[in-house]
């Protein structure tokens, strides 16, 4: 049981950490395709461990189901929608670095 | 099935909505919709002599008692505006099956119906209820119906027109919930008779005065309080005929009644008037408003425009003579709600006859029209003539009773304003008969006929209601000097 | 006076004028919509705020439990939701619309093209 | 205290995302963040035990409202126009509003006082007597469609006046059948993983907001929540796989006949009440055991409630689709 305990505590608090670090990154990073992988730690591991830790915490209950429920399908949708970001981004011709596009949002804004 | 009246009023329209999208035709949609109505309006009739005799009825909602659950609860207030609305729904249904028909593409026409059926469900929900979420939720049912139909006219200005009904719509709303919220906060309950005892003994603090302004706020946004009311003169101006003579006679008229349910039942007159200086309020936007209304109506080129700046100064009238205060000025209010929506009802169905033939309602169009649409032209003189309150007609009556309550308060230079409103009426309907009958009749209208019986009929009905209701005014004087005893609580 | 019975009040307050200011002030006419719909779901957190009893917990009946939160200004906000959502729903297509017919959502442009008229 | 850190932190949230709504020109960025608000209010609402509410404002605020605000957009414009006026008619009339809201606050009832009125009169009366008298375990459930029902039948009727609303602003220029020739685009599909990722996910979609319609007797859930999680299943069919091959799942017609449909299964119940003599909406007309018989009521009742849901809002959002369609080709 403390065992359990303990290791949730640290999947809980490595999950934050990653998370804060995701948030930083969203921040500071550059360009749309950097900021994409900052927010893809958050959704998979900042999410994901903070489930674990959960998990480690109950008992072989109906959240303990419903908690893998919904790792399963954060793994299944997160890198489908990381996926779908970056190719339209590709496709709309959104350049890597973020000084390069203002010119495309002027485009967009004159629209 | 009498003791099911209360409900069977609300819901035969409210389920009678979702039903028409079962009808293949437009015209059958129309009879289904007609047939409803005239069902309400008789409900409507049963229940007021049903509560003119015995008193009060009373109508718990899936059998649990109230405050526990919903309750209707009907005084000789709700009979009298249900009646109303009632009653102007089966003429103005009377009208459309032309009117519509003209206006509105047939694949909408379905659609229409089923919103002026939800609309009128939506009213009669509103006026009929002893709960006051439960009318902020029919309320907001008679004002989304009420949204698409303005929003169904054929100038694109009825978009905008609608979108900013919509967003003021939509805050008066909000204002009305914060207050419910608030009201809520203070008694844990919210049904109103339970409420009027409760807010009595409640201590007065600053939530319970808050709680009063957001109401009033709330409430004068809906009925266009003089200058809350820049959103009113286009909604009723570029939506399609029927709608504006529907809107016109009785949204604003809903909005009133629950001025009247938050000032006297929610509140008590004791509070209202006496620790708080509603008296002055409602005078002076009242006195600004007929003053500035009438005269920017003066000005207007649209007929609908008009009459739209003329309701704004009629509600204006109303909230006067509600801020006098007295007996007289309360049965003022009452009988200007009645007569009200009999002139507008009138005056807005005949330029649907207008427009039916016209396609336009300017004033520079219809010159020479006199004599080319005698029957039209000739209701929009009476029912301008009750406008203005010449005798004879019920607009005489309410002015009457408005003058008598400005003498027993002994404010004689407000019977004046009164007196002046009534000349610049007469200048906006000069400017109208002068046009009509006075100009040369220009080439383009040279083949226009009379229009049809079909819109003619309702028009004069509601024009032969005008000289009625003027003459005999049993009914009416009656009804509103009992529901005045009733809200002041005085002894009849 | 403790400031946390009020905190929760006043949040909401600067909220709701926030949401009325994007209202009143602002000439998009989606943003106006953003406005009227933050404005709403202020008066919800209000309703809510109001419901909440210290130390108890979600109004479902369960065995060991006896202080629950009030549960009426709950269904009061469920029936509200909906409302606001329809009330959004039918604004954001007259806005289609209004574009549709006008080519803009801008509130100074379009009664510019008024006037025009 | 610890509690009441999470729901001050999260007010302060809300507050500085409501702030930065304000200054952003980038109407995008302002839907984006009015879902966060959305997001941050629904977490608001578990911390103050409204389990319930927050599930709406999840699937309504984050999901609906954002889905429709988005796809205005990409029907109008992203970027608003800077505009020059300065707006001190408004800043005077909202300080004043807001300067008669603090005036208010300042003799309520402390927050999360259990003394407080509200909580005394009706309130106390559900929460003693609501599982008495009608068996449900949640009591927001059982105040909404039993005690309170005749309300969300009024609200049933706002959501289907908004459907029948949208329906009548947002028709077809062209004729259908006219533009039947052309197949409307679908650009989501040509993506492998998107369509099978979607599939798979569309039945347990679907699964779940069954789920949520019979659990809310026990559980947060009910009728309202499973529409929009049921539409949401449809919505997202539509957006990966186009409005064609949406349409052949179902039409126009069919939603049309799904939201009438709710309305009147919710109506028929009270006035099958109305016709055994009792009053309307009172379900002991239903069966013998007043508690089967309000389970019973209530089961209808959130039926018709989810139908026409769902309806409506698949409604809502495929004539927004068919408005970007028409203005693809045009």
């Amino acid at each position: 049981m403390d065992i359990l305990y303990l290791l949730s505590l640290l999947c809980l608090s490595l999950g934050c950490l990653c998370n804060l670090i995701a948030g930083i990154g969203i921040i500071r990073f550059p360009d749309f395709y950097s900021r994409m992988h900052a927010a893809g730690i958050s959704d998979v591991t900042g999410a994901g461990l903070i489930l674990i830790g959960l998990m480690l915490q109950s008992d072989w209950s109906t959240t303990l189901s419903k908690l893998i429920l919904i790792l399963l399908f954060t793994l299944l949708t997160s890198p489908t929608i990381s996926y779908t970001l970056a190719n339209t981004a590709v496709k709309a011709k959104y350049k890597a670095k973020a000084k390069d596009n203002s010119k495309w949002q002027k485009d967009m804004e004159a629209k | 099935m009498n003791s099911q009246l209360p409900i069977l009023l609300v819901i035969v329209p409210l389920l009678a909505a979702p039903l028409c999208l079962f009808i293949k035709k437009p015209t059958l949609v129309w009879l289904f919709a007609s047939i409803v109505s005239v069902l309400a309006l008789l409900f409507s009739l049963i229940i007021l002599s049903q509560v003119w005799e015995t008193g009060e009825l009373v109508y718990s909602l899936g059998g649990w008692q109230a405050p526990i659950g919903i309750e209707y609860r009907i005084d000789l207030l709700n009979a009298y505006l249900s009646v109303i609305v009632a009653a102007l729904a089966c003429i103005c249904l009377l009208a459309a099956y032309k009117s519509i028909g003209e206006e509105i593409k047939k694949g909408k026409q379905t659609l229409f119906y089923v919103t002026f059926l939800l609309c009128l469900a939506g009213m009669l929900g509103v006026v009929v209820t002893g709960d006051v979420f439960n009318l902020f939720v029919f309320m907001e049912i008679a004002a989304l119906s009420s949204y698409v139909l303005i929003a169904m006219g054929k100038n694109r200005k009825a978009l905008i027109a609608s979108l900013t009904y919509l967003l003021v719509g939509t805050l008066g709303a909000t204002f009305i919930l914060i207050g419910i919220g608030l009201v809520y906060m203070l008694t844990g309950s919210l049904n109103m008779q339970d409420l009027s005892v409760l807010l009595l003994s409640a201590p007065q603090s600053n939530t319970l005065f808050t709680a009063f302004t957001f109401f009033f706020v709330g409430t004068c946004l809906k009925l266009a309080l003089f200058p809350l009311h820049w959103w009113l003169p286009n909604a009723y101006t570029y939506a399609p005929s029927i709608v504006s003579v529907f809107l016109a006679a009785t949204a604003t008229k809903i909005a009133i009644y629950i001025l009247l349910r938050v000032i006297f039942s929610l509140f008590g007159s004791e509070f209202s008037y006496h620790t708080l200086p509603l008296q002055n309020i409602l005078m002076t936007l009242g006195l600004a408003g007929i003053l500035v209304c009438s005269v920017i109506a003066i000005f207007q080129q649209d007929l609908k425009q008009i009459f739209a700046y003329s309701s704004v100064a009629q509600v204006a009238y109303m909230m006067l003579a509600l801020g006098m205060n007295n007996i007289s000025g309360l049965m003022a209010t009452l009988l200007h709600l009645f007569n009200h929506a009999l002139m507008k009802g009138a005056l807005f169905l005949a330029l649907a006859c207008i427009m039916y033939r016209l396609k336009s309602v300017q004033l520079s169009d219809i010159a020479g029209l006199g004599w080319q649409m005698p029957w039209t032209m000739a209701a929009i003189v009476i029912a301008g003539f009750s406008l203005i309150g010449l005798p004879l007609t019920v607009g005489f009556i309410s002015k009457w009773y408005m003058l008598l309550a400005s003498f027993e308060n002994a404010w004689q230079p407000i019977a004046l304003v009164i007196l002046f409103g009534s000349l610049l009426a007469a200048v906006y309907i000069w400017r109208i008969v002068e046009k009509a009958y006075f100009s040369p009749l220009t080439t383009n209208n040279q083949h226009i006929k009379e229009a049809p019986l079909a819109l003619l009929v309702p028009t004069w009905l509601l024009v032969l209601a005008n000289l009625y209701f003027g003459i005999d005014t049993r009914f009416s004087l009656s009804i509103s000097l009992h529901t005045a005893q009733m809200l002041l609580g005085v002894a009849p | 006076m403790n400031i946390l019975e009020s905190f929760n009040y006043w949040i909401v307050m600067a909220l709701m004028m926030c949401g009325l200011y994007i209202m009143i002030a602002q000439g998009n006419l989606i943003k106006k919509i953003v406005g009227l719909t933050i404005f709403q779901t202020s008066v919800f957190i209000f309703y809510i705020s109001m419901a909440k009893v210290t130390g108890a917990t979600a109004p479902i009946i369960k065995e060991g439990l006896e202080l629950y939160s009030n549960p009426l200004p709950h269904v009061l906000i469920l029936t509200a939701i909906v409302v606001g959502i329809s009330t959004t729903a039918l604004a954001l297509a007259l806005v289609i619309r209004i574009r549709q017919a006008y080519g803009t959502i801008e509130e100074d442009e379009i009664r510019a093209k008024d006037r025009l008229e | 205290m610890s509690l009441a850190f999470i729901h001050i932190s999260i007010l302060c949230f809300l507050l500085v995302t409501v702030l930065a709504i304000v200054r952003m020109r980038d109407l995008l960025a302002v839907v984006m963040l009015l879902s966060i608000y959305s997001l941050l209010s629904a977490c608001f609402f578990v911390v103050m035990d409204a389990v319930d509410v927050a599930f709406t404002e999840a699937a309504v605020g984050i999901g609906i409202s954002t889905l429709l605000l988005l796809s205005t957009l990409a029907l109008t414009k992203r970027f608003e126009r800077p505009h020059r006026t300065e707006p001190v008619l408004a800043l005077f009339l909202v300080l004043t509003t807001g300067a008669l809201l603090v005036y208010g606050t300042l003799q309520m009832p402390p927050f999360g006082s259990a003394s407080a009125p509200a909580h005394q009169h009706v309130a106390a009366y559900y929460i003693e007597q609501s599982f008495l008298d009608t068996g449900i375990a949640n009591m927001v459930t059982s105040v909404l469609a039993s005690y309170r029902g005749y309300d969300t039948l009024g609200e049933l009727m706002v959501i289907f006046t908004a459907g029948i609303g949208v329906l009548a602003l947002l028709e077809l220029k062209t004729d259908t059948k006219v533009s039947r020739k052309t197949e409307i685009p679908a650009p989501m599909a040509a993506h492998h993983i998107l369509r099978i990722v979607s599939k798979m996910l569309i039945p347990f979609i679907l699964m779940f907001a069954l789920y949520v319609q019979f659990h809310g007797d026990f559980g947060p859930g009910g009728g309202f929540q499973a529409g929009v999680i049921f539409s949401s299943a449809i919505v997202l069919y539509t957006m990966v796989f186009g409005l064609d091959a949406a349409l052949k799942v179902i039409s126009f017609a069919w939603l049309r006949f799904f939201a009438a449909l709710g309305g009147l299964v919710f109506g028929a119940t009270g006035v099958l009440a109305l016709v055994s003599g009792k009053n309307f909406l009172d379900y002991h007309a239903l069966a013998e055991d007043p508690i089967r018989a309000q389970h019973l009521g209530v089961l209808l009742v959130e039926v018709g409630v989810g139908i026409t849901v769902a309806a409506v809002i698949i409604l809502v959002f495929m004539s927004f689709t068919r408005q970007m369609a028409e203005n693809g080709k045009a």
